[in-house]
């Protein structure tokens, strides 16, 4: 098929959509042009993927009308999405994780060739065909987040969609994962299949993109094309102002050693080690930095940590004191704040108000309590300075979690876990889904509190995030440290090639 | 198909209608156990002497039922409520009134009370009260007599819906009289539930414990399991010809499906019907029975039933037992 | 691949099972441990709860919670005997499914259109469903003939059949008390002998529940909704509907066991009947860990071992024995794997066992009651249970609103 | 104006709930061919004086047991074994008590306190096998119901005092009688002292759950096991503990009642409640204040029907029809509710955050 398709694929007009009491798209116009890479860009919030489901059909649009392949369309479901060749792999994994590889593809597309052999042989030769390397019998839990998305794409595919929509599908990848992406991306191009992108790395839309469109409070605010602009033209026209990025200050490290670890093992279940004699000290005023591939046994670290699985062997001493005993609970009271991967799984009590909020993780400190009992006035006065120092755009603190959006959750917490003077955060991902504004703010309270002597073990994929923080970085592979890295001197290229273990045979 | 035998809409078998009872009789107030009227068995029974008031005294009547894991409140409550709309007597049917009762009385001195199955639970007597008791024992005696008259392996089976004292009555006097034929005979007991209640409402149950002694050589089985006691019959079908039921406090061959009636030996009768009107014409004749009122052999309160014709051969042997136990020379125990 | 080697082990399992039953058969002289009708005293026990546990199944692999089928299982004897009793047995099957259903479209309409919490609306169906049974029983029932107010007995029951040679066979061979050829014999002596077809129609059920459930298009459509609605949704399955109809086939599944309690288990209808099957199904199928062949063992656990204690005190006996090794081996194999405090805990519960059976010529028959419930528990506690429910069973899901 | 809205809007669903149920009832009492307005003149009539202590009585017992099994489920744990502990705690209770080992109160005291523990092991039994063993609640409390229900029985039958037909526990002496206090006639029966354990034990949930660290962790466990365990919260000893706590309560269900009127465990034993208690929380969202409507709601009921079958021809089985067609209505009319007012929330939300963006000046127009 040729790639220079004269027609457009999809064409948006006067798009409008409302939330009850927000307003989510409003006069959004976009030209996908066919067998093109079209991003779309805009900060969190600014209505892309509620644009993006409009299109999927999954909702309805109050206003507008969509053109696909020069017919106007109204899609009641995404069943009739599907059915114009649209595809979409949502920002958030839709997979079943008890169900295999097979069962979430064929799922919803029974017609094509059943659930049986003839099936299996379609997917397996999509999963050849695009380099992918998936076994259609593997339970979806058993997978890493990249094989993950490949699912998500193999879905899309296997659905024969022309249109594709991939909302965020970066967002948890490595450099060398996004490399792979992009190559099966650039195939599909020349395939003549339309892809429709949503990133907030800008890098990467610039790689990729044919067109760019910004977006900014619901609607399109601009258009560019990659080659006649650059990333800090962009980010204003997204932001409206500049982009930040972190910026590596003067070492505040001191001797004095904070949290150590001696060959710490953590096994699951059926005792298959998740983390491998895992050895490493952090400083007060000291940021460490774990990169890594999702997966490889950082997430089973920080939760040996903070004391939520236990120790096969080895210890873990806080300050001088042995704490491989301890609960989670004794350990927070001894000063280490954490910043969950998943906030709102572990960080939140959704339909609980924002002071009871404040008290999770503190249950046992004041101003949460007095002795046995919730002090109520404290817990409430102390999130009033939460709100206020760390900008939550909140009604008022009784509102519950729910109701605030993700970034306003991850403010609060990060509020939260800074307060009461801790001695060690761990942050796992601080800054994963929240707007740049939001971002440079989390940052500029982690290096004042390293300034304070705090010491910080964090966790991240977004490298540029990694780099800009740590005062040292260690690459975690298979459960196991494979090498340190000094952040003065790293590229993201680099930890890239060490993380995905394609420097072992120099190393 | 079968078809509707009758059509009134809220008489059950016992065909007691109080609506529509206009006599100058006593004004009666029967308080039922769990099921009421139309419960095919002890319920029907005390309106079938009700229904019989009504013909033969010109009574009138109220009827109050109780529920399932109902308060003692609510049985006193229905009592009260009896007691002050004037009811003379108040009849109540089943052994779980007797504390209520105990508790009412006193407070309506007038009015009398009395308790099917019932008895004073302190030891202060209550002169309005009659306690009308059964001896079971005795009935289950000539049932159990007949069974092991009839049994051709010497193995037979009982069957009880709780074990309680009251069915444990019932078992006693059954092996008993079994025994007394046939000092040898094997008699399988089993109680469908220990304590809860439900035991007398799972025919699946009573199906599969006599279904057990069936398999296990027994050919007649009694059972005191209430409601359970389909089940019995039903098993009994299964086994084929020559397997027996004995059915328990009413002629159970009459209620009994045409296939379970060849089954259906014979039945223990208590005779709730026959205390319930005497008591109601003793308020009607000014003397009202009280305290402890046996309806034993001797006084026709407990029998068998011959219905179907199985035992006509035996009848003549069992009476001879009745007479027995009626002139004092068997004791018949109570407790096994 | 894992699904042979777990059948293999299956297998095995089942095998030692046997043929530690047909040893301690032979020890104990108890030979009313797996005679013929103790094992089609079983089958009836089982088929009831096996269809309760088989309803829970459908709804909750869609995502909904059905502590309602206590409920739904009452509403079905309650069909079964009507429709029975005006159109005959096969009919009844269809009222026991039909009225069930109806408790489960009932259940459907609360938590899948109204997002209601699952368990009250579950709980609301069984009070629902018990008073609207006697409500009808005595609205219908009352003058039927051999119907009274709470019941209606002396229904037709469902065709019986027994293969001729076969089951003479079998008989004949199982009355020979021999090592292991008896027990077999049993077994085939069982399932030829008097079988209801409705038992068939059971066993039809379950296998059929079992291969749409997994596989086949609907069923994949289906358990999607219980594992992630949201992605099932994304790709054009109506959540809904499924889960509609899940709900009211789980509702029509309990309905049919209650029809068989009124037809099979005995021959009518009496309130309250159930007696709690419905909850004993729904932990079968906690048992069962949410899986059709688990299921079928546990609802089996409990029939047999409630129907042996019903029939024959004594065989319960011979069941300490059978615990006992059981529990050895168990403790034998852990110490193997290196488990040793579960070992030394089991080993000693184990010798505890045999030496109760040693000691004592029966066990008390006031305990045998419990026989049931405590072997459930004891399995339970032993098997150290890695429950792993459908992910998205008993959360709320609204349309739209998770994408 | 807000506030007047939202509370429009929080006894807008009861409200519809009762008309839902009504109109549910009155259709199946029509259909079976009774007046439904002769049931609803019996229903909605003034309890008599005597109905009223009986009402106030009933509702303690009620809530109690809401009360042990919602402490389950705000913890998320289905204890169905409620029935099982309090059977097995009052036998035990009773007993101890029927010994007359001490004297005067001293003997209320420690039977309650026995009432307590042999309802807390029982449940706890549930929660070590869970926690240790991975034990389902639902199946293990099912299965305990049950051994706990056969394990009395035979207890009372092999050391119970046998009258007549009956067999209960020894009568507690005279000294150990906590009968009440009577508002009425002395023929309407007191008030049980012991119900005013109902109200105690009500402020002590509240408080506890509220009020206190370990009610935060219960809670926070309850909403989200994930958030909890990260917070700190031991949840396998929570899981423990809230069983030993439900059991706890369990233990005391009967306990009113059996100081103030039956005063020996046999027929006057009131079986079900713990059946009663799980659709009395679940109507009163397992909240103490809640539990308090649905309690009296049920009680309510229940007594009323008493007068049913005495002055109408309508089967009390129809008020079981009503009471379960309120719980499903009660829940089905609170979520539309909850709909409405989530939509009110999010607005009010959206607008005063839009209320704080406008004035920030780094935004202009770009294009
Ligand atoms: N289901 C919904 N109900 C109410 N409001 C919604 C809903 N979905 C989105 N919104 C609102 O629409 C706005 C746009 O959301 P959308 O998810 O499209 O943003 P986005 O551009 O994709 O952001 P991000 O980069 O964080 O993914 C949000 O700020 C939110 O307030
Ligand atoms: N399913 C939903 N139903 C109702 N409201 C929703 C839903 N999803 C999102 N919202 C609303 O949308 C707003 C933002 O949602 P979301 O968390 O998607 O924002 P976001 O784009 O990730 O924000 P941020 O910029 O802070 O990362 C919240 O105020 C929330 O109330
Ligand atoms: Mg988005
Ligand atoms: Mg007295």
């Amino acid at each position: 098929m040729s790639a220079t398709a004269t027609s457009d694929a999809v064409l948006l007009q006067g798009i409008a959509k409302r939330f009850p009491g927000v307003i989510a798209n409003h006069d959004v116009d976009i030209t996908i042009r066919s067998g093109t890479v079209h991003a779309l860009i805009g900060e969190n919030g600014a209505g892309k993927s509620t644009l993006m489901k409009i299109l999927y059909g999954v909702q309805k649009p109050d206003e507008g009308t969509i053109t696909v392949d020069g017919q106007t369309v109204t899609f009641g479901s995404p069943t009739d999405a599907i059915a114009r060749g649209i595809g979409m792999v949502f920002q958030h994994f839709m997979l079943a994780d008890n169900l295999t590889v097979l069962e979430n593809v064929v799922l919803g597309a029974e017609k094509l060739h059943g659930i049986g052999e003839k099936a299996r042989s379609a997917v397996e030769q999509i999963s050849t065909t695009y380099g992918f390397g998936l076994d259609p019998d593997a339970l979806v839990e058993d997978l890493g987040v990249g094989d993950r998305q490949r699912v998500e794409i193999l879905k899309v595919l296997y659905r024969g969609a022309r249109i594709i929509i991939l909302d965020e599908p970066t967002a948890v990848l490595v450099p060398q994962e996004v490399e792979s992406l992009f190559d099966n991306l650039r195939v599909l191009k020349a395939e003549g299949h339309t892809i429709l992108f949503i990133s907030h790395k800008l890098d990467e839309v610039l790689d990729i993109a044919d067109d760019i469109t910004v977006m900014r409070r619901g609607t399109t605010v601009g258009e560019a094309k990659p080659d006649s602009i650059t990333k800090h033209e962009l980010a204003e026209l997204m932001v409206g102002s500049e982009l930040p990025s972190p910026e590596t200050e003067e070492s505040t490290v001191t001797d004095e050693v904070q949290l150590s670890l001696e060959n710490v093992t953590v096994a699951d279940a059926r005792g298959r080690r998740l983390c491998a004699e895992v050895t490493f000290t952090i400083h007060r005023g000291e940021v460490l930095g774990i990169a890594g591939v999702e997966g490889n046994g950082q997430a089973e670290l920080v939760e040996t940590i903070i004391g939520m699985r236990k120790v096969a062997t080895g210890r873990i001493r806080l300050g001088s004191e042995d704490m491989t005993a301890w609960g989670t609970r004794a350990r927070r009271e001894a000063g280490i704040g954490y910043i969950p991967e998943d906030r709102q799984r572990h960080g939140l009590l959704l339909d609980s108000p924002l002071w009871e909020n404040r008290i999770l993780g503190h249950q046992t400190q004041p101003p949460s309590v007095k002795g046995p009992w919730i002090d109520r006035a404290g817990a409430g006065s102390d999130t009033e300075r939460i709100v206020k120092e760390y900008d939550v755009r909140t009604p008022s603190i009784e509102t519950v979690a729910r109701a605030l959006s993700g970034g306003n959750q991850q403010k609060l917490i990060v509020g939260r876990e800074m307060s009461g003077q801790p001695v060690l955060l761990i942050a796992s991902h601080p800054t994963r889904g929240v707007d740049v504004g939001a971002q440079a703010a989390i940052w500029g309270y982690i290096k004042d509190a390293r300034r304070d002597g705090l010491a910080v073990l964090l966790i991240s994929a977004d490298l540029d995030e990694l780099i800009g923080l740590s005062d040292r970085i260690e690459v975690i592979l298979r459960g196991r440290l494979v090498g340190e890295f000094d952040p003065q001197s790293v590229t993201p290229q680099d930890l890239g090639a060490a993380m995905t273990g394609a420097n072992e045979a120099t190393a | 198909a079968k078809e509707e035998t009758t059509d009134s809409s809220d008489s059950g078998g016992a065909g007691l209608d109080c609506d529509s009872a206009s006599g100058d009789g006593p004004k009666v107030g029967l308080a039922y156990d769990v099921g009421g009227q139309g419960d095919n068995s002890f319920n029907d029974a005390a309106a079938a002497g009700m229904a019989k008031a009504v013909d033969e005294l010109g009574a009138t009547c109220t009827e109050g039922e109780a529920q399932d894991d109902e308060p003692e409140s609510a049985r006193e409550d229905r009592l009260r409520q009896m007691a002050d709309g004037g009811y003379n007597p108040i009849v109540a049917v089943g052994f779980a009134y007797s504390e209520s009762v105990n508790a009412v009385a006193p407070d309506y001195p007038e009015t009398s009370f009395a308790v099917v199955d019932g008895f004073d639970p302190d030891e202060e007597p209550n002169d309005n009260v009659a306690y009308l008791g059964f001896a079971e024992n005795e009935g289950s005696y000539l049932v159990g007599v007949a069974a092991a008259l009839k049994t051709e392996t010497d193995h037979i089976g009982f069957v009880g819906g709780v074990n309680n004292d009251l069915i444990q009555k019932f078992e006693a006097g059954y092996v008993a009289g079994a025994e007394a034929v046939n000092p040898d005979i094997t008699v399988d007991v089993k109680y469908i539930e220990e304590s809860d209640l439900s035991g007398f409402g799972d025919p699946a149950g009573g199906k599969a414990a006599a279904t057990g002694m069936y398999d296990n050589g027994a050919d007649v089985v009694y059972h005191a399991a209430g409601a359970s006691g389909s089940g019995v019959f039903d098993a009994a079908v299964d086994a084929g010809e020559g397997t027996w039921a004995i059915g328990v406090d009413s002629d159970q061959y009459l209620t009994a499906s045409a296939e379970q009636k060849p089954h259906i030996l014979t039945s223990m009768l208590k005779r709730v019907d026959t205390a319930t009107f005497d008591m109601v014409s003793s308020v009607a004749d000014g003397e009202p029975l009280t305290s402890y009122q046996t309806y034993d052999l001797a006084h026709d309160g407990v029998g068998y039933s011959t219905s179907g014709g199985f035992i006509d051969d035996i009848t003549d042997e069992i009476d001879e037992y009745a007479e027995k136990i009626k002139s004092g020379e068997i004791k018949v125990p109570t407790a096994p | 691949m894992r699904a042979r080697q777990l059948n293999h082990l299956w297998l095995l399992i089942s095998l030692g099972a046997i043929l530690m039953v047909s040893a301690v058969r032979i020890l104990t002289g108890a030979h009313g441990i797996d005679s013929i009708g103790t094992i089609r005293a079983a089958i009836i026990a089982t088929c009831p709860i096996l269809m309760a546990a088989i309803g829970g199944l459908w709804s909750e692999r869609a995502g909904v919670v059905n502590i309602g089928l206590e409920g739904q299982m009452i509403l079905g004897t309650w069909g079964a005997a009507y429709f029975t009793y005006y159109y005959g047995p096969w009919v009844g099957v269809f009222g026991a499914a039909l009225l069930g259903a109806v408790g489960g479209l009932l259940h459907a309409l609360a938590t899948v259109t109204f997002g209601v919490d699952h368990i009250v609306s579950g709980v609301a169906i069984n009070i629902i469903g018990l008073g609207a049974s006697r409500f009808l029983a005595e609205a219908y029932f009352t003058d039927l003939e051999g119907g009274g107010i709470k019941q209606l007995t002396g229904l037709e029951t469902p065709t019986r059949v027994t293969i001729p040679g076969i089951s003479d066979g079998a008989e004949y061979l199982a009355d020979k008390h021999w090592f292991l050829v008896s027990d077999l014999a049993s077994l085939v002596g069982a399932m030829t002998t008097d079988l209801s077809l409705f038992t068939v129609l059971v066993a039809a059920l379950v296998i059929a529940s079992a291969w749409i459930l997994w596989r086949s298009t609907f069923g994949l459509r289906l358990r999607s909704c219980g594992e992630n609605p949201a992605a099932a949704e994304s790709l054009g399955v109506n959540v809904y509907r499924y889960k509609y109809a899940a709900v009211v086939v789980s509702g029509a599944m309990a309905g049919i066991g209650g029809g068989f309690l009124a037809l099979v288990s005995s021959s009518g209808f009496t309130t309250g009947q159930t007696n709690g099957r419905g909850f004993i199904g729904l932990a079968a199928m906690i048992f069962g860990n949410w899986r059709p062949g688990g299921t079928t063992a546990g609802a089996l656990l409990f029939g047999y071992t409630d129907s042996l204690q019903l029939r024959d005190s004594t065989s319960v006996h011979a069941l300490l024995l059978i615990v006992g090794i059981g529990l050895v081996a168990l403790a034998l194999w852990r110490l193997r794997q290196g488990k040793t405090t579960t070992a030394i805990v089991m080993g000693a519960l184990g010798v505890a066992f045999l030496v109760w059976f040693l000691t004592t010529d029966s066990v008390p028959k006031e305990f045998a009651g419990m026989t049931p419930y405590i072997a459930t528990l004891l399995v339970l506690a032993l098997a150290a249970q890695r429950l792993r429910m459908p992910a998205a069973d008993g959360l709320r899901y609204r349309r739209g609103q998770s994408i | 104006m807000n506030a007047l809205r939202r509370l429009g809007a929080s006894l807008l669903a009861p409200v519809i709930a009762v008309v839902v149920a009504m109109i549910i009832t009155s259709l199946v009492i029509s259909l079976s061919g009774s007046s439904a307005g002769d049931f609803w003149s019996v229903i909605f009539s003034r309890p008599v004086d005597r109905a009223i202590v009986n009402i106030v009585n009933q509702t303690s017992l009620i809530y109690i047991s809401a009360l042990a099994a919602a402490i389950g489920f705000r913890m998320n744990l289905f204890n169905i074994g409620v029935e099982g502990q309090y059977t097995l705690a009052s036998y035990a209770a009773a007993t101890l008590a029927g010994a007359a080992l001490f004297p005067g109160l001293l003997n209320v005291v420690l039977p309650l306190l026995l009432a307590v523990l042999v309802g807390a092991i029982w449940a706890g039994i549930a929660g070590l096998l869970k926690v240790t063993r991975g034990v389902s609640e639902v199946i293990s409390t099912i299965m305990l119901n049950a051994i706990a229900i056969t394990l009395v029985g035979y207890l009372l039958n092999k050391y119970g005092v046998h009258v007549g037909n009956g067999v209960r526990s020894t009568v507690i002496p005279e000294s150990s009688r906590l009968d009440g206090w009577t508002f009425f006639e002395a023929s309407d029966g007191p008030v049980w002292t012991l119900a005013t354990l109902a109200l105690l034990l009500g402020v002590g949930f509240w408080v506890l759950l509220n009020k206190t660290r370990f009610g935060f962790d219960l809670r926070a466990t309850g909403m989200s096991q994930s958030a909890a365990v990260a917070s700190g919260v031991n949840v396998n000893k929570m899981v423990v503990v809230s069983m030993l706590l439900s059991g706890a309560i369990a233990g005391l269900i009967w306990m009113p009642s059996f100081f103030g009127a039956a005063h020996s465990y046999g027929t006057a034993f009131q079986a079900g409640l713990g059946f009663t208690g799980i659709a009395v929380a679940l109507l009163g969202r397992n909240q103490p204040v809640g539990i308090i409507f649905g309690a009296v709601l049920f009680a309510f009921l229940n007594e009323q029907s008493n007068r049913l079958t005495l002055e109408t021809d309508i089967s009390v089985n129809v008020v079981q029809i009503t009471q379960g067609t309120i719980v499903l209505a009660v829940v089905v009319a609170y979520e539309v509710v909850r709909r409405y007012r989530t939509k009110l929330e999010q607005r009010t939300v959206a607008e005063e955050l839009a209320g704080q963006r406008q004035p920030a000046p780094s935004e202009r127009a770009t294009t």
